[in-house]
């Protein structure tokens, strides 16, 4: 029996459909995000100009769209699109089974993040505008409307990311059921492909770190609507408990959306490379411990906040220590590209730049991370920069390496290659121009989030540089025009792709392209490890997980 | 890029520069050192026809002790680092020299207010000199300043200083400086504090030490503290 | 990741059915959130010695005998869950409905409670005490009443024999909730 | 969620109504502490008392003690976040901001 139009596309239960709808609504809000950059970038180019599609940017303007850049592109891009989209799809197809353990919770799970972009884009349309706190909401400024003269874009904004939390923690309860009770036969937690493991510790992460954010979202809610004082110090309650609560949550939630990006990573550098993952174990483990170490960080991002100053050093030391595990991972990641035989596949080349723009952000966070460092840094553009240089690679390049390579899966067709490399080119060459600026304006003590940079004088002659980067950004924008055009023309009329492209061994490439209802035409059976490429005993150059010894290479080429 | 840091005129300035020389330096060695490798690989193991990709599975300590070794020393760069740093935040922030001067610097929706004392050098006297905007210090003498805040968190920024502190409301937090050159130098918010942010700034002046006199003698005291 | 093939393992799922893990997994993210806001509630309380005074207005009385109340409603549950797996059903049913007769009780002595306090000035915004009173017992109340409309879901179907898992699912949540304030009773009521 | 009763999911029942009996004893133990004289000692004994009930009800109402580990692993963790957050607070929020 077919269902039903709703049933099929609409309210469905299926994790593909599911996971597409999720891209969509993220891809479209990446879109908002994108456009509120280049609005507060013109803004800072050419201060006080009238920015071409917006209009005039005044002072409480400006800070409503950095608040909501960030809100939207943490929140409601990188969550979204790695760890739901990708999770959606890619845990039941990798793990060998029909679906998500709870399919309908799945649903709930994509409605409710529906309705919490919409509120989200609401608060745009509501008197007094959006919230225009930061994105990190610190309070008292949140606490009082009076403060910033905002009042229900605040409201709407706890709402929606309330909401949002709600929603990803269903799909989190999901994605580790599914992955721990629902994998095929043979498919032990040692054989799961890597991109499985950073999606479940990214969920388990943001399950343990986001509960004290929500509990101190509702006080704040209160001290907003009702006017409690929990973080207002004349009623005995204390601002730094929030910020506390948020980065206690806020450092893993880095994580979370950092480890899906690098699990595209892991699927794509052994693909291209031909060669198996170097250090399969010690990436796992690595990532445990990098997990483990971020519940014991949250406060270096306070170590100017008024905090106690003999918390600095602990805090400082556990946070520089993490460098120790990531470089651990990007090494491992290096050293599976020795002795390869690479293909520079779109998806490739996004995952090599992931590894190669991360490393940048990585090494510009030990600046941060060193407590007498941060005094100068800390809130200045040098963060910024730091910031766009770990989470652009990991959420939007991961995010295209991951769609160009995910694609024929998807939707049964290839992406257009040479699109694909003009597309990955000019997102490099502008990137770089956008964000390489901000170290230099960060190092001349350029502080973040002031709308008109001509306000102080001794920033006036780094302002070419602002003028720089705002190029770069209008740029980066304009190229995404070429993933736009690729995406949905592939969509409809792409090459049709085979099961398997790539000729890749993980379970995803063994159903059709795209997979019917069910996924699997029989339940796959798992022999070995997810990455078992150029094998010395087989003059093939993979060996699918599913097939039995004996069989190897047996599987035709598409 | 230290080029682009501003002039340093406070005393830990110095320290703090060469802090984030030693780190760029480290770092940068090691960013360098990766992208090279990682490019080189890349260039050399490209696929070429005939040849197949070996089989590193980086599952024995051998073959892994070729990224684990490289993390040992990572980790001993990491510890230098945090070695060095120790010494300059304690400076900064974890002592509290004798002052020359003790002034109050309070944060407010968008402005700082900033009370010098008066020729009995106390704060809190009937002599205190309030001034919204400017601040004045001697020279090469150490300032004590208690930041408090009227609204919401505010932070005290002064680039040419190295310092920045968050002024947070419900708690007075003390800190230090000594500014070793006589100048006018710009004050900033460095944390969102509403509308006005953008244009919350002062500006800190430094006179030598006879002119600081001169400066505090020719003030009218406040007129509040007269009607008492 | 050797690349021969190994002989299967005998086993490879938890041997938890899947819905319970999802309900476990589920109680690990309130507890998280209920743990939060009562380490809130703590270290404010640490830092204001003088709230006791506010804590002596609350009633001992009254919140020992909602105690007991939610003490034996989990009682009440756990011997239905019992029921069901001894295929009893309808005493199962019964027993359900008698969790959720205690369930409203303690919602309606809750109610009494409230309209006494605010009578007597103590409302949300008479102190930051008062605050966290009203923000974790109403918290605490919400996951009451979510829990009364799953028990009513669960009985009704459990009432022609179906989905009778759940009925161990809706248990552990309400336990859940009995263990909340199990917590908050000496918290709010005791401690002073 | 298909899963029928009667597979590997199931678990001995205890005494239940024994329990239940502990659990009020206890509770009427927990309000006498309150009135000790000694508050620091009163709060301890006070807590004491809950922490037993809470286990009480967990492993025994809640089956945990009947779960594997990975089950009872999930709770931990997240009893573990929570103590995280509370000691690392305390030097801030108890200590930190004064009157």
């Amino acid at each position: 029996m077919e269902p039903s139009f709703l049933r099929k596309y609409v309210f469905s239960v299926d994790h593909k459909t599911i996971a597409k709808q999720y891209m969509i609504t993220g891809l479209l809000m990446a879109v908002l995000g994108g456009y509120l950059a280049y609005v507060f970038r013109v803004q800072l180019a050419w201060p006080g100009e009238s920015v071409p599609g917006f209009g005039p940017v005044g002072e409480n303007v400006y800070n409503a769209l950095v608040t909501m850049h960030g809100t939207i592109m943490i929140f409601w891009v990188a969550m979204p699109i790695l760890l739901a989209a990708f999770g959606n799809f890619l845990i039941p197809l990798m793990i060998g089974t029909d679906d998500m353990a709870f399919p309908r919770l799945n649903m709930v799970s994509y409605w409710t993040f529906l309705v919490s972009s919409l509120l989200l884009v609401a608060s745009f349309m509501v008197p007094g505008g959006a919230a225009a706190m930061g994105w990190t909401f610190y309070p008292p400024l949140s606490a009082r409307a009076e403060f910033t003269g905002v009042i229900w874009g605040g409201h709407l904004w706890i709402l929606a990311v309330a909401l949002e939390f709600a929603s990803m923690l269903m799909g989190g309860i999901n994605f580790l059921t599914t992955v721990v009770n629902r994998r095929a036969p043979g498919l032990t937690m040692f054989r799961l492909p890597l991109m499985i493991w950073m999606l479940i510790s990214a969920s388990v992460l943001f399950m343990f770190s986001v509960g004290p954010l929500i509990a101190g979202a509702f006080m704040l809610l209160l001290d907003r609507t009702v006017g409690t004082g929990f973080f207002m110090p004349e009623a005995g309650g204390d601002p730094l408990l929030f910020q506390h609560l948020f980065w206690f949550f806020g450092h893993p939630e880095v994580y979370v959306i950092l480890l899906p990006g690098l699990g595209v990573v892991t699927e794509v550098l052994p693909v291209s490379s031909r060669k198996t993952i170097f250090g399969y174990r010690a990436m796992v483990y690595s990532t445990i411990v990098a997990g483990l170490l971020s519940f014991v960080v949250w406060a270096h991002h306070q170590f100017i906040s008024g905090i106690n100053p003999n918390l600095a050093l602990p805090f400082s030391i556990t946070t520089i220590l993490i460098s120790v595990p990531f470089a651990v991972f990007l090494f491992c990641c290096i050293a599976t590209l020795w002795r390869g035989s690479i293909r520079f596949t779109t998806a490739m080349l996004f995952s090599i730049a992931v590894i190669a723009e991360f490393l940048l952000g990585g090494v510009t966070g030990i600046v941060n991370g060193s407590a007498a460092a941060d005094i100068y840094m800390h809130d200045t553009y040098f963060v910024v920069a730091h910031f766009h240089y770990t989470l652009f690679p990991a959420v939007i390049l991961a995010m295209f390496g991951g769609i160009y390579h995910w694609f024929p899966k998807m939707f049964g067709r290839m992406m257009n290659e040479g699109l694909g490399l003009a597309h990955f080119g000019l997102t490099i060459v502008f990137f770089n121009l956008t964000f390489l600026p901000q170290f230099a304006l960060g190092f001349h003590g350029h502080h973040r989030r002031i709308a008109n940079p001509e306000s102080f004088d001794w920033l006036a002659d780094m302002q070419g540089l602002n003028v720089l980067s705002t190029i770069g950004s209008i740029g980066l924008l304009l190229a995404q025009i070429l993933f736009v055009i690729n995406f949905f023309h592939s969509m409809f009329a792409g090459k049709k792709a085979g099961r398997n492209p790539w000729q890749a061994t993980t379970l995803e490439w063994v159903t059709p392209s795209p997979p019917g209802h069910g996924n699997f035409e029989e339940t796959p059976v798992v022999y070995r490890g997810p990455y078992v490429y150029s094998p010395p005993d087989s003059e093939k150059d993979w060996r699918p997980q599913h097939l039995p010894a004996g069989l190897e290479g047996t599987e035709t080429v598409p | 890029m230290l080029s682009w840091l501003p002039e340093n005129v406070s005393s830990y300035g110095s320290d703090m520069d060469s802090l984030l020389r030693l780190i760029l330096y480290i770092v940068g060695v090691w960013f360098v050192l990766a992208e090279v490798v990682l490019i080189g690989f890349l260039v050399v193991y490209r696929k070429k026809p005939g040849k197949r990709a070996a089989w590193v599975p980086g599952s024995n300590l051998k073959q892994l002790s070729w990224v684990l070794l490289p993390c040992v020393v990572i980790l001993g760069l990491d510890l230098a680092i945090e070695a060095a740093g120790a010494p300059v935040w304690h400076t900064i922030k974890q002592t509290l020299p004798d002052p020359d001067l003790t002034v109050r610097v309070s944060g407010k929706q968008f402005a700082w207010d900033f009370t010098h004392p008066g020729e009995d050098g106390q704060l809190d006297t009937d002599d205190d000199i309030k001034s919204e905007f400017d601040l004045y210090v001697p020279v090469d003498s150490v300032v004590q300043f208690e930041l408090v805040s009227e609204d919401v968190i505010h932070s005290f920024w002064l680039p040419h200083l190295r310092l920045k502190q968050d002024v947070v409301p419900g708690r007075s937090i003390k800190g230090w400086f000594e500014v070793t050159k006589e100048g006018i130098y710009p004050i900033a918010c460095a944390e969102l504090c509403g509308i006005g942010h953008t244009k919350m700034g002062a500006r800190l002046h430094v006179q030598s030490l006879e002119e600081h006199r001169i400066w505090v003698q020719s003030q009218e005291p406040l007129d509040e503290f007269w009607e008492e | 990741m050797s690349n021969h093939a190994q002989p299967l393992p005998a086993k490879i799922t938890t041997g938890v059915p899947t819905g319970r893990l999802g309900i476990w997994w589920f109680l690990a993210g309130e507890t998280v959130i209920f743990g939060g806001l009562i380490v809130c509630y703590i270290l404010l309380r640490l830092h204001h010695p003088e709230w006791a005074e506010h804590a002596a207005h609350t009633s001992w009385i009254v919140g020992g005998i909602n105690t007991l109340v939610l003490l034996t409603s989990s009682l009440t549950m756990v011997q239905a869950f019992k029921a069901v797996t001894e295929g009893k059903t309808q005493r199962a049913v019964g027993l359900l409905g008698v969790t959720w007769l205690l369930g409203l009780a303690f919602l309606v002595i809750k109610v009494f409670e409230y309209t006494h306090e605010i009578h007597g000035g103590y409302t949300i915004l008479a102190n930051l005490f008062w605050s966290f009173y009203y923000l974790m017992t109403g918290l605490h109340a919400l996951h009451i009443i979510g829990g009364l409309v799953a028990i009513a879901v669960v009985m009704a179907r459990a009432r022609k024999g179906k989905d009778l898992q759940r009925v161990e699912y809706v248990g552990l949540y309400w336990h859940l909730v009995d263990v909340v304030w199990i917590f908050l009773y000496p918290l709010l009521y005791i401690a002073s | 969620m298909n899963e029928t009763l009667g597979h590997d999911g199931d678990h001995p029942h205890s005494n239940y109504v024994a329990v239940w009996t502990v659990l009020v004893v206890l509770l009427v133990l927990g309000i006498a502490a309150g009135f000790v004289g000694n508050p620091v000692l009163g709060a301890v004994l006070v807590f004491s008392v809950a922490t037993v009930k809470a286990f009480l009800v967990v492993t025994i109402y809640m089956h945990l003690k009947f779960e594997p580990l990975l089950v009872r692993a999930i709770i931990l963790c997240g009893l573990a976040c929570v103590f995280i957050v509370l000691i690392g607070l305390i030097p801030d929020i108890v200590y930190g901001f004064g009157h």
